[in-house]
């Protein structure tokens, strides 16, 4: 090597000054690998990104594909490819499991692991092309499944859940555990119009964010009034029982002789009291389980976040529920329509009507205010006499 | 060749041993200090974990990991995992442990922080670190903002959790738009078709653009090219993933970032809400994004000092009113930040009266 | 970059023994659809991990050019599925990498937009 | 022919001698009972209003209306008002005069009432009565309604302010969509050309059309006629008014009314808010409309029952949401409130968590 | 008269139900009119409206027009024609001007007065058409102005304001007075693309609903915080300040010293603490007033509220710009749109650059989700350069 | 209602002297568009308190006339202004029931879609 490309050492100038500062540095970590530092100092010199998306590489065994990127500059670096890896529910990892993914990414990548992408998969970057398959059977038959990619499930997330929660209506790791025993094949095989991804949180909190980022999102909830364990609330003393009966938006917890006392009917479960609670107040015994629909971020429209379809009982149910919606999505949407996308082009009752279920008030943020719309004759006859039985939704 | 079905499990093999008797049985958590719980079950059993901040976008030599992954193995029963805003964390048996491991981890570079009034996590997707899509750096703008505002991971108080996520384009694969203050990328520019796309699936291109700018145009030789219809492309960049030979031609002059507040999902409060653009552009200067962090830190602080204890961003933003943000932040207000040609531009008008 | 110093090609013969030579891309997909013959899927099928073009393969590699002809793309798994009556896993064990990748390459259809 | 330009003014020439030393000076209002508010200025002097229901949509004959002039030239100054709403108004110069005068109006058959936690007013536009666009008999509505609630109006209380407002169609003259309770009148059928259209202002008539579903269409003779196209059309009733040769075939089967709640205007809490749909069709069912009135006592008893003070249908249904709205009044959800083809549309989806 | 139609005697049977009840009733008004009650009952019978729209009536010194009215069932009644009467500020009427409307309303038409009309007119309904160009001779004669009709301002109406009500910031009758001194041609030529309507609250509190059911609206207000009066404050006693104190939406109220203190920028004009300060808190001193444009209700897409435009500082600007938003309005409105429709239409943004003004943070309810909008050249450099110049809106 | 019972006719002489019936309808509009000519307006001038149709009268004559051929109805009252030169009190002074209504009718154009 003779010169230093002119883009090459500004941006050796510009990785230099992020290598700094207090906090852990993804520089600082680089240069202890393989990595392509120099062109990614080269991208934030020219302001523009140097990847691009790669060829194609055929591995058998890994029908959804592997993520193949190259370089537009392949005078300063070539390829980077990228293998997903799915590893265990709650995103635990034994330590012998960590050293043995380090040891692939010293064999086969550049030294680095990606831990973990934002949809919690590990990933081993910069396999060189003609090493994947190579990596693929060594690492296949050290366990391991890749994926996450193409048509197909996304790696299914849970947050921690009943292993380490008390708020958690439901063990979110087993839940994850026996989604991939029953539809591993819509995870492995990409029979889908796009992506899907299912996240699952244990409460309404929602740790796992299933009700932003996810196509479906199962969240752990309960139907009436929060327990209230009477000793403990009345420890707590008058102050902090006051903050509990201030932490609720819809009013439903007054004071009462035994500490506090909860209107089950008025209760939205949003989790404030339980938050506050110090213990004392822990989720309902009636198990729900919310299914949202739709989520996604790049929408042409803006973000979307999940749209609440029902409530079930039984994650069976939701279980159910969920491969009913997968049948329904790739029924009916376009090609590389999202979810999301899909239930935005035709509506929310639209997509209820493909699932043959009927639209009840949980699914409303508001009603319309546009009196316009298109009541017919058999909707003419049908609401009075609704009025009249008084029919629940 | 022996086919593995999905990821490995049952769960129960990869977590420590101590915490199996207790999982459906927790009543109680408290946090010790931040970054460290203590959890408590029905029969009393305690663990206690410990959430350390991560390098931007994840990335870990093999070296360090492996210190890691021997941390995990002193401390915590031979296993860790990571959180789902990426944090890492460890379950330890008890608090000493918790602390030992607390210095460590702080030796090795890693501050142990988060929960309750402090930032919590800060996420960023690859960026130019290694995307195909990135119309800003991702994670070197979170490093700068990690530096700027890391005391408020561990030391200093805030009003309520705080989360930060950076993504180099609207993908949003980093989360933006879901947390408290996040940044996303963004092409203003409409993408050129080179000959490179020759060989790419152009009826997959054309399916691949959300508002259907694409189309095949048959060539005097019988072969067909694709084009753009400049009027209707919203310059998302998403033909970019399906043809390598699309690309943008002055992405130094054209890509940018925007910055958005007020993304939560849990269910407290007023719910779920999404992050609303408050900045529409700031373009990329690195390495230090000066103008981004001064912007982001304005915004931290003029919050810390106006909303009152428990109040996410965008709960605050819900009492005050955008006419109080920009007044209190003092930041300008653009024009840009208030309508778009869609369904929802019309939903940012103000009407009546009210907030 | 200027893609003519790269060029690629495979050599065949074809059914009436002519020698053939056809571009292909650095993914070996075929660069001109229009060249497309039987004879390249049966040179390239052991890329692909194919030892052998059995009419069971044909039968799907004439659905993929037929659909590709018509609409300039390769089908959804769901479309071969139903139109060739095969289920997933056979697919996959016809073609081990898959109908959208393996197979349309050897249908001479463009490369795949990808999997991200 | 003197031209007047205007209304007769200045004001003050026609208020009551004692309201004009106080104007702007007033500090303080009490309510003294239903319907009677005692002024106070910053120099002690004090007046009292006196509201009083009025007919549905206003409607007095001769006879009436100057026994009402000679109670205003007794009681009040010699002058009254009417309302904002439509209630008539007096002011009087002390409370003994009030109080006659409330007795006085009583015996006449109206009723002194309103304010706070009452029934304050109910209005109606013309409906049947009067106009060529209803969709549903304005007036009647509001009687059967007033005559169920009118106990709210000066004797019961309510947890805050009850508006009632039934307009004969979409055009809302009533002031539907703004009230805390609102009925509109609403045609669901297209409408039919007649020959009668013949001589109408077709291009006019077009124009008038919201939706562009009218088109000219020329005849064989060279002359035009109007075509509806149904598709487009939303049955609005626009172009009646614009020509009178548009008519409903069969309104008898397809006009009907829907029921709005939490519409209000003040700033208080959340602001200005329109009245959402909660019942899309209900039959003409005169004299009673029982179903309707029936509709309309269990919205307010329920809200009665479980608001607390102060709180506005709109505020109520804010803390409440629309799930346990309907599981408390029982009233089932129709899809037909949910999402209909338009900008809005898109927003009644409930998104993410929380209410 | 021989044999009563059918509809005709079912009608009666309905009228006379609708005759009784508590409330005052309209019916039992009519029958002592010649209002034609038979028509109306034969119309509720039939479920259908028998007035259509009437043909036309040319009356010198009415350029706005007359509301003609004919049934479609002459044989049961005919003609309805109803004139608009523009009466005082704040629907002030002396008993010598009622008995006036009496008289006319005797002599001309059917002895009946609609007072009010929704849009704060008296109407007067029934006068045939061969007599109305004599009656608005003799009506103009008598000093009254008949209107509210037409492509024109339909009546200004405004809240009793501060000739009662302490919220008051502002004489709202002296307000509509001078707009009539001022406007009355745009009153009485049509000369709109459609109809307008303003009207104008003393307060935020809105009690002339010109935030909703007006083209234009004039709201009086405020800047900062509102009056306190100490000493009345201290008098509350602490339980009522605590009302106070927990009525503020902002939270900008907190207790002090002298009782309350407010912080002025906090304060959003809710008037919750005016409302339970029993005249110790009043309107701040910086008056202010709120332009809102576009309500209507009959939206294609749902009803329309009126939209903040701008808040100005005198009634003198606030007229100048309801000048300047007609113009604009007449200019760039199709046929037969209104105002908010036209916003609706070209975007809030659109209307401000029509009327030269920026769009500021009070313009909007909530900024936009979606990240894809057109940036130009020009923001690109100016958003940077404001951002470091933390120029104000 | 069967609107030919009801039947209404204007009679004049045209310019040429001929005799001839326009129908209108019951507020004196022309039905058939077509038969305008400017004897109608004569004829109808006094209904709309016109005494005398001077050249100032027909200058707006003739520009609603020919707006009408063209857009098939009556112009804005705005759009009158505009292009006759005329202001508002102008027009009124010279049609007392205004451009929209009474000039409209001389011009022959069809009836306004109303005031409300
Ligand atoms: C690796 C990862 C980001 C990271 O740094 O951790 C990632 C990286 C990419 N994402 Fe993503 N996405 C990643 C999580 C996400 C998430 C977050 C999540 O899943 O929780 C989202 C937002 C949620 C959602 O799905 O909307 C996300 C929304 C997207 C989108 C937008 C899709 C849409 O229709 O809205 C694209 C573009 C597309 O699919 O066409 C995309 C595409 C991409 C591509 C494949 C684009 C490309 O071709 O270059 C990126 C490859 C980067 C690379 O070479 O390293 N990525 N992507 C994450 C891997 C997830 C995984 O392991 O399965
Ligand atoms: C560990 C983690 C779940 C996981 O499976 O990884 C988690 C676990 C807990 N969350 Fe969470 N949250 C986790 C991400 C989230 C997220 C997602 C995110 O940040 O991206 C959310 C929703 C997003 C949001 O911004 O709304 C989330 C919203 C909450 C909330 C509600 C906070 C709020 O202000 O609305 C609580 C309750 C609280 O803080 O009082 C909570 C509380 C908890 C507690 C402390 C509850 C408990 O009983 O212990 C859990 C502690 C378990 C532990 O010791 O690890 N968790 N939590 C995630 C840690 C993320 C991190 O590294 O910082
Ligand atoms: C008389 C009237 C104005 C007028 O010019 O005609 C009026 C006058 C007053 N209003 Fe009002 N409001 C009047 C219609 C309204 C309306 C419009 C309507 O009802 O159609 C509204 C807004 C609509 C709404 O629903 O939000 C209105 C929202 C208020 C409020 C806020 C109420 C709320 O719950 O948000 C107050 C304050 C209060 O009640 O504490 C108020 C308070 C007042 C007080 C009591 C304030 C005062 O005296 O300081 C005024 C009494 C003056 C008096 O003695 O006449 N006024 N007020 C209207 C009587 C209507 C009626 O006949 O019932
Ligand atoms: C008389 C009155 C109702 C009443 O019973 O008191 C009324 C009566 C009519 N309105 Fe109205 N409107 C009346 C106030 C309103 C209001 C309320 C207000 O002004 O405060 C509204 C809602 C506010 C608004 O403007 O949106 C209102 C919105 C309409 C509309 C809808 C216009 C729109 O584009 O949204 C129409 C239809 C139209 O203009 O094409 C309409 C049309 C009509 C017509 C002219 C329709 C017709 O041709 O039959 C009605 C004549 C009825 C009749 O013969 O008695 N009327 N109209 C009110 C007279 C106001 C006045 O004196 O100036
Ligand atoms: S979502 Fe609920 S159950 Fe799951 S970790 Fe968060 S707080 Fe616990
Ligand atoms: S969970 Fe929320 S809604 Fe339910 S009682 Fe507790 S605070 Fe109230
Ligand atoms: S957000 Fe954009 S830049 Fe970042 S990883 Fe996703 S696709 Fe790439
Ligand atoms: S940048 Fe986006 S909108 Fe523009 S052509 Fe490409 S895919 Fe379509
Ligand atoms: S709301 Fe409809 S029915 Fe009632 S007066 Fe107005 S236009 Fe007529
Ligand atoms: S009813 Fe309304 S939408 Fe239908 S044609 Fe008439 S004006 Fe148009
Ligand atoms: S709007 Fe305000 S000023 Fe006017 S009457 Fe109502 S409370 Fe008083
Ligand atoms: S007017 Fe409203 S916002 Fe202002 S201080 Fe009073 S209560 Fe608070």
């Amino acid at each position: 090597m003779t010169e230093v490309l002119e883009e090459v050492r500004k941006g050796r100038e510009i990785v230099s000054e992020i290598e700094k500062g207090p906090w852990p540095n993804f520089i600082r970590e680089a240069k202890k690998t393989r990595y392509l530092v120099d062109l990614y100092g080269a991208s934030l010199y020219l302001k523009r990104d140097l990847f691009t998306t790669g060829g194609y590489v055929s591995v058998p065994g890994v029908p959804t594909g592997i993520l193949m990127r190259v370089t537009s500059r392949p005078d300063i670096g070539e390829s980077a490819n990228v293998v997903r890896v799915l590893i265990p529910s709650g995103n635990f990892m034994t330590s012998d499991m960590m050293d043995g993914f380090c040891d692939f990414a010293d064999k086969y990548g550049v030294g680095m692991l990606h831990a973990l992408s934002t949809g919690h998969n590990i990933e081993i970057p910069g396999i060189p092309k003609e090493r994947v398959r190579d990596f693929a059977v060594e690492f296949r038959d050290a366990g391991f499944e890749m994926g996450s990619t193409g048509d197909a499930f996304r790696n299914v997330t849970n947050c921690v859940g009943a292993a380490l929660c008390e708020y958690a209506n439901l063990d979110t790791m087993q839940a994850r555990d026996s989604f991939y025993d029953r539809f591993n094949d819509y995870a492995k095989y990409p029979t889908f119009p796009h992506k899907v991804k299912l996240k699952i949180s244990g409460c309404p909190l929602d740790c796992a964010r299933s009700t932003q980022k996810a196509d479906l999102g199962i969240v752990g909830s309960w139907e009436g009034a929060p327990i209230v364990n009477e000793q403990m609330i009345k420890k707590l003393g008058s102050k902090k029982i006051d903050d509990i009966i201030q932490s609720c938006p819809t009013l439903a917890i007054s004071a009462s002789e035994e500490g506090i006392k909860i209107k089950g009917e008025d209760c939205i479960q949003c989790m404030g009291c339980l938050r506050k609670g110090e213990g004392a107040i822990s989720p309902g015994k009636e198990k729900r389980f919310l299914i949202y629909v739709g989520g996604k971020l790049r929408g042409k429209k803006g973000p979307l976040t999940g749209k609440l379809l029902t409530r079930v009982n039984t994650m069976d149910e939701a279980m159910n529920l969920i491969g009913k919606i997968v049948e329904v999505f790739s029924d009916h949407a376009a090609r590389k329509e999202r979810m999301g996308d899909l239930i935005f082009r035709i509506g929310m009752k639209g997509f209820l009507d493909l699932m043959g279920m009927k639209a009840g008030a949980m699914n409303v943020k508001d009603l319309r205010t546009n009196i316009f719309y298109a009541v017919n004759e058999e909707d003419r006859k049908q609401i009075p006499e609704r009025i009249v039985r008084g029919e629940p939704q | 060749m022996t086919a593995i079905e999905g990821p490995p499990r049952p769960y129960s093999n990869f977590i420590p041993d101590y915490l199996k008797g207790s999982i459906g049985k927790w009543i109680n958590h408290t946090v010790v200090r931040s970054g460290i719980i203590e959890h408590v079950d029905s029969e009393g059993r305690k663990v206690y974990s410990v959430k350390a901040g991560s390098t931007p976008n994840g990335r870990y030599s093999t070296e360090t990991m492996r210190k890691i992954s021997e941390l995990a193995r002193k401390y915590a029963g031979g296993s860790m995992r990571f959180t789902q805003a990426l944090n890492m964390e460890f379950i330890t048996k008890d608090l000493e442990d918790a602390q030992t491991l607390t210095n460590e981890l702080n030796a090795l570079g890693f501050p142990v922080g988060g929960w309750e009034g402090h930032i919590w996590n800060m996420t960023s997707c690859a960026g130019y670190f290694h995307c195909a899509l990135a119309a800003t750096d991702a994670p070197s703008i979170l490093q700068s903002l990690a530096n700027d505002l890391h005391d408020y991971f561990d030391k200093e108080e805030l009003p309520s959790k705080l989360a930060i996520s950076v993504s180099g384009c609207p993908s949003s694969c980093g989360g933006s738009f879901l947390t408290d203050i996040s940044i996303s990328g963004i092409h203003t520019e409409v993408p050129v078709v080179t000959d490179a796309a020759k060989t790419c699936d152009m009826q997959g291109t054309a399916f691949s653009c959300p508002v259907g700018a694409i189309q095949l145009k048959p060539l005097p030789d019988g072969s067909r090219t694709l084009e753009i219809r400049a009027n209707l492309c919203i310059g998302c960049g998403l033909c970019l993933s399906a043809c390598a030979g699309i690309i943008f031609q002055t992405p130094e002059k054209t890509d940018g970032h925007a910055i958005a507040i007020g993304g939560k999902a849990s269910a407290s409060r007023y719910g779920t809400t999404l992050g609303r653009i408050v900045v529409p552009f700031m373009p990329n200067e690195p390495p230090h994004y000066e103008k981004t962090v001064a912007v982001v830190r304005k915004i931290v602080e003029t919050w810390k000092a106006d909303a009152k204890k428990g109040e996410r961003i965008s709960d605050w933003i819900d009492r005050i009113g955008w006419e109080k943000f920009f007044m209190k932040t003092g930041l300008p207000f653009f024009q840009q930040s208030m309508e778009y040609l869609d369904l929802r531009g019309i939903m940012t008008i103000r009407e009546g009266s009210g907030r | 970059m200027d893609s003519s110093e790269n060029k690629r090609f495979i050599k065949l013969k074809t059914a009436e023994g002519r020698e053939k030579e056809i571009e292909i891309d650095e993914d070996g997909f075929l660069v001109n659809p229009g060249e497309w013959c039987p004879e390249f899927a049966l040179a390239i099928a052991g890329d692909e991990s194919v030892a052998e073009l059995t009419p069971e393969h044909w039968k799907i590699i004439d659905y993929l050019r037929k659909y590709y002809m018509e609409f300039g793309s390769c089908p959804p798994i769901r479309m071969v599925v139903k139109n060739t009556g095969n289920d997933l896993k056979k697919i996959y064990q016809l073609f081990p990498t898959g109908p959208a990748k393996g197979a349309c390459r050897l249908a001479g259809a463009p490369k795949p937009t990808g999997c991200v």
